[in-house]
């Protein structure tokens, strides 16, 4: 199985067709990095995200995954550039030395609400987009299906390495391996268990060349899909108009403060 | 992007395309660092984030599209196989206990034994398949991987991996370039909270009155040279334990002499 | 048809030849066998016939490789890709990963050559049919069992319509039932019309699925001939190649003066069964239980 | 110096929840070759790697040499239980045969002479020894895999489990394991082998546990085991090929070797056409 995170849930936001849903990420990106003020963010987390989130039934995924992920940065943000920020001069609260400064807390704030923005439509993108349909659009959209290839195929080959490391692992254990106390002299320890991986990969490559070159892969012949991506008139006109909105979030505040 | 075009003006749209994108990027490094936003000291409402995120993807992905043409099917199939490598190396030095995370010696050695061309988008698409997978922190960083690849690429150009003191070296070097790279994007983008740990030591930096750019490739240069100078030392081990059969089956490697190996055998004649 | 005329090779930096002054002639709608100790050159045979030696490995190739009336070394790899399937030993390695269904598995080779859209659809379903994996299409390629993942690598290349199929050791990696599987296909693609060319070690099943057997021993084809004869040889301990314990029983029993010293040796158990039955029974083997 | 073996109600469950092995009670005595079959996921696999702590029994305890495994790292069961891995390619690293070979030897805490010494009697009984200055990715898949079986015979454990040791040789390697496991035996060390080579098995070993749905269905002699047709049915297992036309042309005898079925043919009764289906 591959080791994306995609949610089958088969909602209207997983039949987007996935170019859509990447042109929406990216001109989010590019809006909420353009307007940095913190509330442009939040407006986008939920009048926008969560919606979708709710609408493709993933919510639960999205909380668990984007929390596991923003949890830990967020909380050190707001303690580190409360505390120092280089900018900080007006104190809000002091105990001894540490000192929380108003403009660290309204730094942390802006930055932290776009992060939490960047990760939540990421997340939202790869639960409802399975990457196969990803990568099969975005080769339709013009994308060299070569990193169609190579995406698809590592996704499906990491877990396979998984098992290979820990069988490596298993392997050498059972020829008396046991790693030693002083750190210098574990990393004698890492040829048998590096070794083994490396050099697996170079037969592994040999004969994957061979049967991708026994397959057409270097063919320079104009190629087809099997599988048509479902699209509309719609979200053809969607994607035009995302990013006109994204450039817009850019260009107005700049004609604004030349005026 | 289709394979239709013939072959020279292919070859010539690639190298504008790596052109384009290396431009992009040193140019946004150099605006960010040199030109110094001025409204970054109060809250945070720059639009520093906006150009080093736009900035680094764009040239990321323009020097991906462009290198990628450049690969012949053979080195296409190694790609997911190191990417894969890289993603697994994590689980055996955990045994070891080791303060580092070794997460790109199959770039590493792609570079070194295929060129910088095929070490680029495997570092490029290690970091998508991570955002794919696990956590989308690490996609903006994706033009680091760049950086490791052209240097790891330069490296065995000139020579470093035929002695067993060259490569900690170069890592050493990779991993200050490495650093000094991403400082802008861990900056604008994540205020200097990309992680637990890091987060902490730029607060420490920023006490000690760093500016935060400043402090971001502080911190960096504390993890990031050790990183690669293992990596580097790693993949130089690794390579000297190659037997000549793997080798000689990369042209950049043999071209290049990455790795002393015996003269090549004379062919034999048939006999009568 | 296949001819190879006085072929030699060494891969590059090796400084010896792994084949020397091969001649081999293969007919058109066959099932052939190459059998020989490992080592004896037989995944350097299947790279020669399939075209990537020395298109992709390199090395010094002489004499002439001539498939379907063209020599492979005068033609680009993917010419000689379209003539000749190569399934390689370990199925993992075959199944490219660029799709996340058996079904994708099976187009993804006729997309890269730009196949219709219904094309091949039609062919995935025609393949799947004949080799019985039809209920596997829509499953990961990456949760099926040894055996039925190297029916989804032989399906990969069949839906590729080439004339010929070379399969170096397809089931080498393989537990019996596995092994049954893949032979099993054998027989149910003489009636397409495909060359086969298999490089295997078991003789039970070769016996039972090839039309003639060659032998590859110091460094070219030892012998050829029908897999009764090849397998019953004498020299199949010279030339590392195993024979069944039918074969093995038999030729002590002939050694101990037991059977007439011409008595043909059985391979299979049918005849094993009529050969030592005969001894049980006092009546010589008629000719035709050599096969 | 060898030791026996002793599995009591062992249980294990997958972490995945299939339970692999539901509850096998089996002891081996010194010197004993034990020959393991089944279908694939019969429990095998799982079974054997209890023996050098790889795996855990869920319940149930795995004596080796009449210690709990329990107890004992993987490290330490080593110098026990050799065992060789069905895939050669996840342990050979070294740059030549006989550094890898060595390795085994060293951590068991051999002197760098004693070791060189192990490895070059191991090489030569799976007769590589003139290979061994050579990169072991020089040589061909079934070399390599004779290259992991000498890297455990350098060990000299008293138990040595080997994980489907015919799969992927040609006939000469078939030979060489069949030696090795006859070697290994007639030093009074205990060979306990995985395998789908009924005919290797007849041949070489002298008891056969039948597994399927993670239980021990026969157990006993080679000759009465494979005599079980009704068995090895069930179990999905082949009887070996000169057993089956022994049953097949009606005779009583229960031949296992080319030698044993043609002595058998003299004696048999000569009545024509008594065949027995």
């Amino acid at each position: 199985m591959t080791q994306a995170q995609f949610v089958g849930t088969g909602s209207p936001v997983h039949r987007l067709n996935p170019v859509t849903k990447l042109v929406a990420l990216l001109s989010i990106l590019v809006i909420v990095f353009a307007l940095p003020q913190w509330w442009v963010s939040a407006i986008v987390v939920v009048g926008v995200l969560l919606p979708a989130a709710v609408i493709a039934r993933c919510g639960g995924p999205l909380i668990a995954v984007g929390g596991r992920i923003l949890l830990p940065i967020v909380v050190v943000l707001v303690l580190v550039q409360g505390l120092t920020f280089p900018g900080g001069r007006t104190m809000v609260w002091q105990w001894g030395v540490l000192s929380v400064t108003s403009e660290g807390l309204l730094f942390a704030l802006n930055v932290g609400a776009r992060i939490v923005c960047l990760v939540l439509a990421s997340v939202l993108l790869v639960l409802t987009t399975h990457p196969g349909d990803l990568m099969s659009a975005l080769t339709e959209a013009g994308m060299s299906p070569k990193f169609s290839y190579i995406i698809s195929s590592t996704l499906q080959l990491i877990p396979a390495f998984r098992s290979r490391a820990d069988a490596i692992l298993l392997a050498q254990q059972a020829r008396g391996l046991a790693v030693p106390r002083n750190p210098l002299r574990r990393i004698g320890v890492m040829m048998p268990l590096l070794g083994p991986l490396v050099l697996g990969m170079f037969t592994d490559v040999e004969e994957r060349g061979t049967a991708m070159e026994a397959r057409g892969f270097g063919s320079t012949a104009r190629r087809t899909a099997l599988e048509a991506i479902p699209d509309s008139t719609a979200q053809r006109v969607a994607r035009w108009v995302m990013p006109l909105v994204a450039v817009a979030a850019v260009v107005v505040p700049l004609v604004w403060e030349v005026l | 992007m289709s394979d239709q075009a013939p072959l020279d003006t292919r070859r010539s749209r690639t190298r504008l395309l790596v052109a384009a994108g290396a431009v992009i990027v040193v140019a946004t490094y150099a605006y960010l660092v040199v030109a110094q936003p001025a409204g970054m000291a109060d809250s945070g409402t720059t639009r520093a984030g906006l150009i080093a995120m736009a900035g680094y993807v764009i040239g990321a992905v323009l020097i991906a599209a462009g290198s990628i043409h450049q690969l012949p099917t053979t080195t296409i199939a190694m790609i997911p196989v190191a990417i894969a490598v890289n993603i697994v190396v994590g689980q055996l030095v955990a045994v070891l206990g080791l303060p580092v995370y070794l997460d790109s010696i199959g770039t590493v050695l792609v570079s070194v034994l295929a060129g910088p061309a095929a070490g680029v988008v495997t570092g490029i698409l290690a970091n998508v398949i991570w955002g794919l997978t696990l956590n989308p922190i690490p996609l903006p960083f994706a033009v680091v991987q760049v950086v490791i690849a052209v240097l790891a690429g330069t490296a065995a150009r000139i020579g470093v991996f035929r002695r067993v003191y060259l490569p900690p070296v170069a890592g050493l070097v990779t991993g200050v370039a490495a650093a000094v790279v991403s400082a802008p994007i861990s900056a604008f983008v994540f205020g200097g909270a990309t992680g637990g740990g890091t987060g902490a030591i730029v607060g420490a930096f920023q006490a000690m009155g760093q500016s935060l750019l400043a402090s971001t490739t502080l911190q960096g240069l504390l993890s990031d040279p050790l990183d690669k100078l293992i990596t580097f030392t790693v993949v130089g081990i690794l390579l000297a334990a190659l037997p000549s059969r793997f080798l000689q089956r990369f042209p950049f490697a043999r071209e290049h002499r990455v790795v002393t190996t015996a003269p090549l055998a004379p062919p034999p004649s048939p006999s009568e | 048809m296949i001819q190879l005329a006085d072929v030699s090779y060494a891969y590059p930096d090796s400084g010896r030849f792994v084949l020397e002054h091969v001649d081999l002639r293969i007919e058109p709608g066959t099932i052939t066998g190459v059998v020989g100790a490992s080592g004896a050159g037989k995944t350097t045979l299947a790279k020669i016939l399939s075209g990537f030696i020395p298109h992709v490995d390199g090395g010094q190739l002489s004499g002439s490789v001539v498939i379907g009336g063209r020599d492979l070394s005068g033609l680009p790899l993917a010419a000689c890709v379209s003539q000749v399937g190569l399934v390689i030993q370990n199925p993992f390695n075959q199944i490219s990963g660029a799709r996340y269904t058996v079904r994708g598995e099976l187009a993804f080779g006729m997309e890269n050559l730009g196949t219709p859209r219904d094309e091949m659809a039609n062919r995935v379903a025609e393949v799947a049919g004949l080799l019985r994996i039809t209920d596997l299409l829509d499953r990961s390629p990456y949760e099926l069992s040894g055996g039925q993942q190297q029916l989804v690598a032989i399906a990969s290349m069949l839906v590729l319509r080439t004339p010929v199929l070379v399969m170096d050791e397809p089931t080498s990696q393989l537990d019996p039932a596995g092994t049954r599987m893949v032979f099993g296909v054998l027989s149910r693609l003489r009636g397409t019309g495909t060359t086969i060319v298999v490089f295997e070690h078991k003789p039970e099943l070769l016996h039972a699925h090839a039309d003639r057997l060659h032998v590859l021993a110091g460094r070219r084809i030892a012998a050829s001939g029908s897999p009764g004869e090849i397998l019953s040889d004498p020299r199949t301990d010279q030339w590392g190649v195993s024979a069944t314990r039918y074969t093995r029983a038999a030729r002590l029993a002939r050694e101990q003066g037991l059977v007439p010293a011409e008595a043909p040796l059985p391979v299979s158990f049918e005849q094993a069964a009529a050969f030592f039955g005969w001894s049980a029974r006092t009546r010589p083997p008629s000719p035709e239980d050599a096969r | 110096m060898s030791i026996a073996i002793e599995f009591i109600d062992l249980h294990f469950r997958y972490p995945g929840g299939v339970e692999a092995v539901r509850g096998v009670s089996l002891t081996v005595s010194a010197g004993e070759r034990v020959a393991i079959v089944g279908e694939n996921g019969a429990g095998k696999t799982t079974l054997v790697r209890h023996l050098n702590g790889i795996l855990r029994p869920t319940s149930g305890t795995v004596l080796v040499g009449g210690a709990s495994t329990r107890d004992r790292s993987i490290a330490q069961l080593a110098a026990q239980v050799g065992y060789v891995f069905q895939n050669p390619d996840e342990q050979l690293f070294a740059s030549t045969i006989g550094a890898d070979v060595e390795f085994g030897p060293r951590n068991l805490g051999c002197t760098p002479s004693e070791a060189a010494a192990r490895a070059a009697s191991a090489l030569a009984t799976v007769q590589l020894q003139d290979q061994a200055g050579l990169h072991p990715h020089h040589l061909s898949p079934s070399e390599r895999k004779r290259v992991a079986l000498a890297g455990v015979l350098a060990m000299q454990t008293p138990v040595v489990v080997l994980d489907e040791p015919t799969t992927g040789q040609d006939a000469r390697g078939v030979e060489i394991v069949a030696g090795v496991v006859d070697s290994i035996a007639a030093q009074g060390r205990t060979v306990v082998a995985i395998t789908h080579d009924m005919d290797f098995c007849a041949e070489h070993f002298d008891r056969v546990v039948v597994m399927a749905d993670g239980l021990v269905q026969a157990d006993g002699d080679t000759r009465a085991v494979f005599d079980q047709v009704g068995t090895l049915e069930r179990a999905a297992v082949e009887p070996p090929q000169l057993l089956r036309l022994a049953a097949h042309l009606g005779w009583h005898a229960r031949p296992l070797t080319p030698a044993e079925f043609v002595d058998a043919s003299t004696r048999e009764p000569r009545d024509p056409g008594t065949r027995v289906d």
